[in-house]
């Protein structure tokens, strides 16, 4: 079982494989707004949840590069399945900012997954036995499958929220999966079956439960050099790079499938008979293929930069951090491509694309997408030191 | 825009129009439920006469100024846009001024407030038979058909099974309907533009008479009135671009109202953020622009028709530019804006949300295609071959 | 636009530039070589009162309405970008309309034909003296200084060593001097633009009484008249504007005649070429509508004015916006068209080439911002805070 | 010598040497309208010329990244210099084209540089001696520094041209120096030293030094199992991509020193002040870093298919052909981004900016760039066989 990962190739069929069978129970897990058992349990028995996780844990702390193409791999059949994996794989990740024992006692299944709700829903406030956090967080996707949550808190000085220069001082609780229960929340229409609730937890934990994201890891593995978010960006990124692939692939093969037989006449002739359409679909093909090789490239060099024992430069953390919101846009960007040069079989319930429209809306709205961070991580690139959050801390 | 501009001794319609809007926006949802509008506010549309704003005057129509015809639209749209959608292709009765006007008269039965539905695409078949055809044929996206009280087919004349010529195309009109005769097969589950009910319609070997069938794109007016000089599709553009002109203001007025309270993650509130000032003034200059654009082009054509010359070409294919113009700025208004809105404006609910999902539909109409772009670039590169589809 | 909107009693300004728009076409290379207007092209501008269109006329001025000033910049602009831009900078005499009458007289000498030329930004010195001021500075881009009569500079008035603060902004004024006043530094070697002579220029402890300096960004006009009512950046916009739709439009002009015949590689002719009608439609649809909210924008920041009212804050947001636009469909444009033209419009003589240097070269004008488009986006958001930059 | 382009390292340390002299140099090659004696010196002495070409006749045939990569460091200094060696390589390639004999006896001195000027310039007339080529070819590159030039000739039948359903059939004809004289027509505002002028010529040829584009290559390395423009488009993108790299780093340049300084007053902040100007920096970087990453990410699959002795899929060459004409554009929006932020300083003569904007400008009216090859492209990538000169001949 932890073989299938040691290969791009290997990972790209467990990928396809759990494609799959998300595709199959994709109407049962839409039902259920989280993801079906099946699904959950083909992600489980991939390996993939610990991908990311230290080897001293029985992680297997490969190249992000590696999460990225099963991601999106994943992605291209089943969104919601994708970014549950994203989450989970992402989230497991974090077994390293917190002390070797503590993650040991909260990660004890790497094969488990995990969820991380960022946006702070609680106060950390000192208690006589750790910390106390009670609170509510949304967004909450793949609670329904978590053995671990890290949940967003913000630490406190004499009850009062703790004030730096830019903003209050932010961390991450970590609360089990009977610390917290789920509100079914979760309504969008993208996305459906990420399970994405609001969850609710009053606990009082360990006090190295708690962390920051800036936090230094203690694992010895290169992929722990990186900053948190050089892991857990990509991982999101590629399920919008997935669903944008998916996308094109449907004009791609309608124009295939149409080729075969004869010319239509009337104001709507073929993609293969129409200059222009061709135009649309080629520069959205490069545009999605940009993105997708320079997110892989900055990936690439920050995980070479950690392989030879040092930090990524800031830049390169820059560069990932645009190229991740670079991946939607020209994910969307295909999207709505596709639908335009299928004309109105594409927004037709059930169509393939309105699924596809649904998802990439859905996952634009996370916050780390959000255009707004794109200009202090390009102030960063530029060479003037930016905090740029959660990709860089203040510099 | 002055009322002068009204050429019926009716009220003006966009007036009419603001007094049904907050009714359109509140009742969104339940359009959105329900997959076509409720029965009751097409039955305030029919009273108010929104329904026969084009329509000719000849036969109890408004026959309005197409700029006052498209500013009504757009006020609905702003509202929201299935309504102003569903409004729209009741209007389609302009294409009566095509009929005799016995043979008009003959459909309304009297009552000129009756709401058209029907597809111009021709996925119909008509056989030629003694003073008519025998139509059959099923044709999607009929909006407003559950309220229409007339409805309209695009067919292709058959000789045998193969479509009959006229010189080097084919005979493609439009057979008008008796409502009753249409059957209704209820297919609409879309996304966007969901309040619509363009559900499929369908007609198996009905007697269509030759008076009750004509053909816009190729033949001149039986009405012979300005509005009716202008070619089909310049006729029809102020309804549709009413719909996304109206649609773009509602999606940017909704941001505008979102980015005085909403803050992303721990930065500037959205109204402070510079990146989105400068996208919310190009979005809302591009569409302020585009529709200055369309309402010049369209009051050109009409100048032209008002003073009884033959439609002129690079006016007709000026109107089709700027409509596409129109739908562009709405739909790439909407869509640079919604990420900055942020996780709450996923909800199905949420009208910014709403208007995406409908622009993003409407894009896919026929009317708006890179098509059209094409016969506009042809004209500015100095073709003058009559080009029906302008 | 009727002829009626012209308020002197001058002939129409627009056809005077039709009759010389020719010349500046056909000599257009000329005066890239001596990098400014040759000397009789701007005596035939002077004779023709195109540097007074702006003036006021209580000082012997056009007074035009703006969108007339626009059309006129516009039409020498088709022609030739170089041409245009010196003949807006000329009329840079509209300032004058911010110094008392008997001022502004002295200034013109009985001349109301007189070109002017200056640089606004604040980059010399003024140090208070008894009734007026000593002034020192370099400004760079003196466009048309060469044949200018009047010459104008911003400056700082200085409190010692720091600039003097009225309220909490520092005192920016303009500074008017006699052209024998001021040293032109030969430093005008550019890409785009080549032909407008914006050399540099610099005065050395120069007395300027204080009625020949004003701040027309935060004061009112001393002239009573619609005009100059309006806000100084609206009143300036139709000369920039008419600037870029002219080139804009120039360069489709151009590249539609140059696509009658080029064809690249092995493949159609570019008129034949889908991609190509699609972008040639898209860049004459965006200029057009642009221009026209340009007009529209203008119209009614006039209309405000004429009635005697003060300045709407949106409204002259839309006309910085409106400017913006025509600004960018113009670059747009011809940056996207270009390409197209293949390896013969490198030479620097094709005047596609030279149309897309020189709206480059303006774009980079302080006019044309992203900082613009912020000041309007935070107006759109709801601000209505006055904005002396709008 | 040989073994400077060992590494892309090492090749790149060689190219940051040619930037140099070509720097150093730039107003004479400008005065002359091509490069200085210096600079082609410095472009033969290393080994450069030999990349791309068999390495039966000593050429090294390695992988088009490391031209892509030396030719782009090159332009960072000197676009004209750049892409002077980008033809050079380029037209020194085709030797694969001709019998290896032949190959030998024109390519004599691998070191020597070439030129290629495609456009059909004469008819292919059958003579007794060979074939008679008489003609004249525009925009001949690096002409002056050429030994051989591949020139474009349009074949015959009974003396008229002959027609393919495509148009007329086009071949090259290889001239060597003695056979052709230059006409200096080369008057551009842009790449001034590339001596890209008129050459006639009327020569007898030995008829295999006639060749079309898609002839099979004889040499043995995985290089010439590519389709000639997945090698010779790569190295003109490579200059347009050196051009807008040097274009940001100017803006980052003077983000950085400003950055040492205060604020400034009034309607022109800084950079590290102005969150739009920070927007528009870092999309015109991720553009620009897109562009690069597919065109070699592409690039790299090609060669990767020919080391194993296949010749790349037919969409691996379309990506390369859109990537091409996409970075083009990527450095255009480099260009006029970096003018833009720099303001009026940046189009004054002298300014560095200006002569990049020259340069990309004029590299973009080079008929691979066209975008209206992108359709063609285009329609192959979604799967429809399509004849697309340059890149691709009829399925």
């Amino acid at each position: 079982m932890t073989d299938v990962i040691d290969l791009d190739a290997v990972g790209v069929a467990a990928a396809q494989q759990i494609g799959e069978v998300a595709a199959a129970h994709a109407a049962e897990s839409d039902e259920a707004r989280h993801l079906a058992p099946a699904v959950v349990t083909a992600i489980e028995n991939s390996g993939f949840n610990a991908l990311l996780m230290p080897s001293a844990m029985g992680g297997r702390a490969v190249s992000p590069r590696a999460a990225v193409v099963a991601i999106e791999q994943i992605a291209t059949r089943d969104a919601s399945a994708a970014w549950c994996a994203g989450i989970s794989m992402g989230s497991n990740h974090l077994a390293g900012i917190i002390p070797e024992h503590a993650a040991r006692a909260v990660f004890a299944d790497v094969n488990r997954g995990g969820a991380g709700p960022f946006n702070p829903g609680a106060l950390a406030l000192p208690d006589d036995d750790g910390v106390r956090v009670n609170g509510r967080w949304a967004y909450a996707s793949n609670c329904n499958n978590a053995a671990v949550a890290a949940c967003g808190v913000i630490l406190t000085e004499n009850g009062q929220p703790k004030m730096t220069e830019n903003g209050v001082e932010m961390a991450l609780a970590f609360l089990t999966a009977d610390q917290f229960t789920i509100e079914p929340t979760w309504n969008t229409a993208g996305l459906t079956a990420t399970g994405s609730h609001d969850i609710v937890g009053d606990a009082v934990i360990a006090p190295e439960l708690l962390a920051t994201l800036w936090a230094d890891k203690w694992p010895d593995d290169a992929l722990f050099r990186l900053r948190t978010f050089d892991v857990l960006g990509p991982c999101l990124a590629a399920v919008a790079l997935g669903i944008g692939r998916a996308a094109l692939d449907v004009v791609a093969h309608k124009a295939q499938r149409d080729a075969e037989g004869p010319a239509k006449p009337g104001p709507k002739p073929r993609l293969a008979d129409n200059p222009w359409h061709q135009v649309e679909f080629g520069r959205a093909e490069i545009r999605l293929r940009s993105a997708r090789a320079v997110l892989l490239e900055a990936t690439d060099e920050a995980f070479a930069y950690a392989a030879r024992g040092d930090e990524p430069p800031r830049p390169t953390t820059a560069v990932i951090g645009i190229a991740c919101s670079d991946s939607l846009a020209a994910a969307k960007h295909a999207v709505e491509t596709a639908v335009t040069l299928i004309g109105t079989d594409a927004v037709r319930e059930g169509s393939p694309l309105l699924r596809l429209r649904r998802d990439i809306d859905a996952a634009g709205s996370h916050v780390m997408f959000s255009p707004m961070i794109v200009s202090g991580l390009s102030r960063e690139l530029a060479g003037v030191p930016t905090a740029a959050y959660p990709f860089l801390p203040a510099p | 825009m002055s009322s002068t501009l009204t050429t019926s001794v009716d009220a003006d319609p966009r007036v009419e129009a603001a007094a049904i809007a907050p009714l359109l926006r509140e009742r969104a949802a339940e359009a959105e439920a329900l997959r076509t509008m409720p029965a009751d506010i097409a039955q305030k549309l029919k009273q108010a006469g929104l329904f026969r704003l084009t329509l000719p005057a000849v036969l109890g129509g408004r026959e309005a100024h197409p700029v006052v015809t498209f500013e009504t639209i757009e006020e609905l749209a702003r509202a929201d846009g299935s309504g102003a959608w569903t409004t729209f292709i009741g209007n389609t009765g302009a294409l009566l001024a095509w009929l005799d006007p016995g043979a008009a008269r003959e459909l309304l039965d009297g009552d000129p407030d009756r709401a058209v539905a029907g597809t111009l695409a021709p996925l119909g078949r008509a056989l030629p038979t003694d003073d008519g055809f025998v139509v059959s044929g099923r044709w999607p996206c009929a909006s407003g058909v559950l309220h229409s009280e007339l409805v309209l087919g695009g067919v292709l004349v058959m000789d045998g099974e193969v479509p009959r010529m006229v010189g080097d195309r084919p005979d493609w009109r439009f057979a008008w309907f008796p409502r009753d005769a249409v059957e209704v097969i209820d297919t609409w589950h879309a996304s966007g533009l969901r309040g619509t009910g363009s559900h499929d319609i369908a007609v198996s070997d009905l007697f269509v008479p030759e008076r009750l069938t004509c053909a816009p794109m190729f033949e001149p007016a039986c009405v012979d009135a300005p509005l009716y000089r202008m070619s089909m599709y310049n006729l029809l553009a102020p309804l549709v671009s009413g719909f996304a002109a109206g649609a773009g203001r509602g999606a940017i007025d909704r941001f505008v109202e979102i980015a005085q309270t909403k803050r992303r993650g721990p930065g500037l509130p959205i109204r402070e953020d510079e990146q989105c000032q400068v996208l919310v003034a190009e979005a809302d200059l591009q569409l302020r622009a585009a529709r200055a654009l369309f309402v010049e082009a369209l009051g050109a054509a009409w100048d032209t028709a008002a003073a009884g010359r033959p439609a002129d070409l690079h006016q007709r294919a000026a109107v089709i530019g700027a409509e596409q113009l129109v739908l562009r700025a709405s739909v790439d208004a909407v869509n640079t804006l919604l990420p900055f809105a942020g996780a709450s404006a996923v909800a199905e609910d949420e009208p910014l949300q709403r208007f995406a999902r409908d622009l993003n539909a409407a894009r896919h109409h026929i009317a708006f295609s890179a098509d059209a772009l094409k016969r506009v670039g042809r004209v500015v590169f100095g073709s003058d071959a009559n080009d029906s589809m302008l």
